[in-house]
């Protein structure tokens, strides 16, 4: 089994945004993505997943470095001051390399 | 008062004695979908028995309340309330539009007391929901010329939310099947729906006493704001229905309306729309004041308006 | 047309106008399991009061019929479609079976009109639902040697599938309790059914609307195919249920069955057995074109042709 | 037998053959909160009609029964099955509290056989659902002085558990509305109450099968013990129901508590307050054993000796 | 705090395919796994979960290199051609080694 | 896009512990958490989230390396012995280092 370097970039946020991201990602590059529904609490208080407004996603996103960057740029500059978002970014091995 | 509302204290009691009661948020989802439906075509069946002419005009003169109703809160807020344009528009666009739930109260209110209304009133809230959120949000956007406004995706996303879409939808199934063809169904949406309201109450009780941290933080004068706001919204609202001649039923509706506060549409709206205003600030009104005003005390003095206005 | 359509053209409408109406998957889970333990305890309680030799009859015809549907679906597919044996065994599976919500529909259509059925119909939902199932998956695997086949595995997974486990448990339920022990569940089985098929209904529109990309890439054959097929199985099950002498409304029911096109069990089944088969196509055909045709112009078209047959 | 246990065996047969079936957990949470909403507001709506002076002497045997109930089974688990003190606390918490369904199972076997019993019989399992529990857990950490206790916690999560809260909420509900206000509520709270216990046993059918290997490690003991301690349990609350003067019914009713086990309130407050208890082994007699054995025979045989007693 | 180096390896799949990964993963050597309810979309088009066809699901398995190297193979040659999966490793450690 | 090396804490437990580890996880310093619903199984046997006592949950916490320390070896002594219960830590780069 030979694996190929990528990025696993990791993004939480406002249900409110899965649209727009789902676009944003398409658009920067990524040939694919993955939602979750999640809840959780950080700098914006308690997000409980109990009803619209207070639920949260998480979507993973493997992609090459450059990708990767420019998602999270994207995400750094249009959300980071107005929404409940939270990125991280990990070093994962793929099978396929050309499907990432 | 209505036991429908003793299920709303129920849900708040066991939140703030932190019971781990909890309702899955599919059951929310689920309960929202049929009150919305049941009510659309509840209102649909009786539509087509009313002659359009003068429906018509009283629909206009709603739009026309809607669109007014944000003109009279963002000052207020912006003013008064010393909220910085974003969030004086996006709480202006909560009080706008209409919130479902407080409506289907207002029905049980009627029904407990055989007070008749204009069947139709449902078509009022699909009415009613969007105008104000628009013109909230405009409100919100003056001084910021800096953002493209993005108005085609922001008008899709209130005109086809999911409580117009399936209002409107209900409202022309009702219409079209007419009283024969929906006579099946009637055990489904019209027997459960008071029934389902129950359940639905006891989860907004659970989420306002969830967000009780929010009203903390909220300060006064967003709490005067939640009960006097809904008091002159629901005056203007009885005269409206007064003016255009509903029925004392149909203008305690009208005047119901029009005090109440979004808490599905608008929240998702506004999110994308004015992300600068913080949700807290909304919902702490919305719901965590006007919404438990209007169920409890709110219902009753707009029907004492409407008697007042009609004799 | 009957209302509960026009759930389905809402959901229809909703998703093409891009709304974000969404019904959570659990109601839609929730819904088909309902349903199909409603379908089976009425037909069960029914089933009691029937001579078992004219039914094993029936029965025996109709699994006849449901092991022939996919030998002629598969040839059409494989000669004048030209796909290959993989998609032309799993488009033909999903033909060979049966839709529960179609024949649901079949039921509102003649108790709108008061025709008369064998009220232990249901019981051909659950006995048609494997045999076209697995003789398309033969069908499919007729070319393929090389993998090994798991036959004990897959025909646990379609003789024990939820739809059949569900609609034979009912009939089952129903025929061991009687109409008199059966009563108190009534409110919620019966009284609720037709409401909670409007309600299964709309999600279906939803979720064809959802696949219309799959429709225009499956071709011009497969939308031919998606209506010709029915209405070619339709004319079968009706003959079959003329000659094992069924009423003219059992009649129309048995042709709306034969021409139905599994969306449930079929999928899961062959996603499993014939992993090479693109399930688009058989979707864009089976919900896409056939589900729509069936309860809008097709039920119709059987009621007709089963009245022809009867006089 | 009553048609909802027919349920319960569809459910087990559908698992052991390995069906896919299952019923989405949400709906599995939301029948859960509808029963006990339904059952506590049934009883709520009597409550007030009845004079509140023996009702408070009953309610004060029955905390005692809960409470004496576990010191029972304690030592024999302790002494007979050679348990630890983790586990035979653990145990003895599920078998001192009680199991809503199988109370309404019971409801739905009188209601069948048309034997009346308290109405405000409801009430009897909002007060027996917590002293079993902790007691039980009490005994269980007898030996356990090491950790700290963090009893404040454990009581909150006892007492304001979703059952308590939703029953003693539905009572008071009740009481508080009447029947007339009720009314509006009947066809959703009242009419589809025996429906929803049917899915709900569907389910617990499926759960009891999937857990049919921790019944097989459970080993012999165990298995008696989940039969022989609810007859004892059982005759025990049929005498305490007796003494104070219940109904035939009435008398029926609380035996089945007594002898019924706890399988929603005491997991989950056992596997704080326990860590050290395997919750598979109570799991194994509470649900696997002591609850089929109820719904199917043990209520009869109290119904028995609650008549033999009244005799 | 001391750590073992093991690896993660992430399955994201059809949904149709949880009971055979779940056999699978067992067979080849995983002694646990966890999977999660998930949405997304790839070179098979958007698949979003509303329902039972368009339902996919994420598999956790912590394994060592060895184990994940042989499910990765095994999902490689069974289902890369017919499905929607996708693979990816990542590096963790571990607090219980003899665990995975 | 400039990263800065942080660590995420992946707690996969029974749901009967949310409670408890969140606070758990707040009181030990994490700035933020997330937890998803999951279902799973391992050494204590199959949990497939059926039930309330089959449910599990999964809990990430992106912090630094100290509280990670401190979460891991709270949840070893206080949760490994009697509870289903899976830890692990992988290495992530973060955008924003003063939020975790
Ligand atoms: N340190 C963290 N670790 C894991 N998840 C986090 C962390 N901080 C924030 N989150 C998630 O990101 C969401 C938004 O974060 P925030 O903007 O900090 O409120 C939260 O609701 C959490 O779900
Ligand atoms: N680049 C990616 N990043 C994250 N998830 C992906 C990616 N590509 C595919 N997926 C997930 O894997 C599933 C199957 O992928 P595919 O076979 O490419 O359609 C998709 O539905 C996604 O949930
Ligand atoms: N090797 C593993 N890989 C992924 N998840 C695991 C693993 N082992 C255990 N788990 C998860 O952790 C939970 C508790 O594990 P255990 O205590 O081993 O039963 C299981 O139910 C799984 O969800
Ligand atoms: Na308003
Ligand atoms: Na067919
Ligand atoms: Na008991």
């Amino acid at each position: 089994m030979k694996t190929h370097p990528r990025k696993l970039l990791v993004v939480i946020a406002e249900a409110a945004l899965e649209r727009q991201l789902v676009a944003d990602v398409k658009r920067l590059g990524a040939q694919g993505y993955t939602v979750i529904d999640v809840r959780g609490g950080g700098a914006r208080g308690d997000r409980g997943a109990d009803w619209d407004a207070d639920r949260s996603i998480q979507m993973e996103v493997i992609c090459d470095d450059a990708v990767a960057g420019k998602i999270a740029d994207h995400i750094h500059q249009s959300y980071f001051e107005d929404y409940a978002v939270t990125v991280c970014i990990t070093e994962v091995g793929v099978l396929r390399p050309e499907k990432f | 008062m209505d036991p429908v509302v003793y299920f709303f204290v129920l849900g708040l009691a066991a939140r703030l004695l932190r019971s781990d009661l909890k309702l899955p948020g599919v059951l929310y989802e689920s309960l929202t979908i049929y009150l919305l439906l049941a009510i659309g075509i509840k209102g649909g069946v009786e539509l087509a028995s009313h002659p359009a002419g003068p429906i018509a005009v009283q629909v206009a003169a709603a739009l026309g309340m809607g669109a007014v109703l944000p003109l009279i809160a963002f000052p207020l807020l912006r003013y008064a309330g010393r909220f910085d344009c974003y969030n004086a528009g996006a709480i202006a666009a909560h009080y706008g539009s209409v919130s479902v739930v407080t409506f289907a109260v207002g029905l049980a209110y009627l029904a407990q007391r055989n007070v008749a209304y204009e069947a139709y009133m449902p078509l009022f809230v699909a009415v009613l929901e969007a105008p104000g959120i628009i013109v909230g949000i405009l409100l919100g956007r003056m001084a910021d010329s800096g953002r493209e406004a993005r108005w085609p995706l922001l008008l899709r996303e209130v005109l086809l939310g999911k409580s117009i879409v399936l209002l409107l939808g209900g409202l022309l199934i009702g219409w079209l099947a007419g009283p024969t063809a929906i006579a099946p169904v009637k055990p489904f949406f019209f027997d459960l729906f008071k029934g389902a309201l129950c359940l639905f109450l006891l989860e907004m009780g659970l989420i306002v006493a969830a967000r009780a941290g929010d009203l903390r933080k909220a300060g006064a004068f967003l709490l005067c704001f939640g009960i006097l706001m809904p008091l002159l919204a629901g005056t203007i609202g009885a005269t409206v229905g007064w003016l255009v001649q509903l029925s004392v039923g149909g203008t305690t509706l009208l005047a119901t309306l029009a005090a109440s506060a979004s808490y599905i549409a608008a929240p998702a709206a506004v999110r994308i729309a004015l992300p600068q205003a913080n949700p807290g600030l909304s919902l702490a009104a919305a719901l965590g004041v006007t919404f438990p005003f209007n169920i409890t005390f709110g219902i009753p003095v707009y029907h004492a308006i409407a008697r007042f206005l009609h004799t």
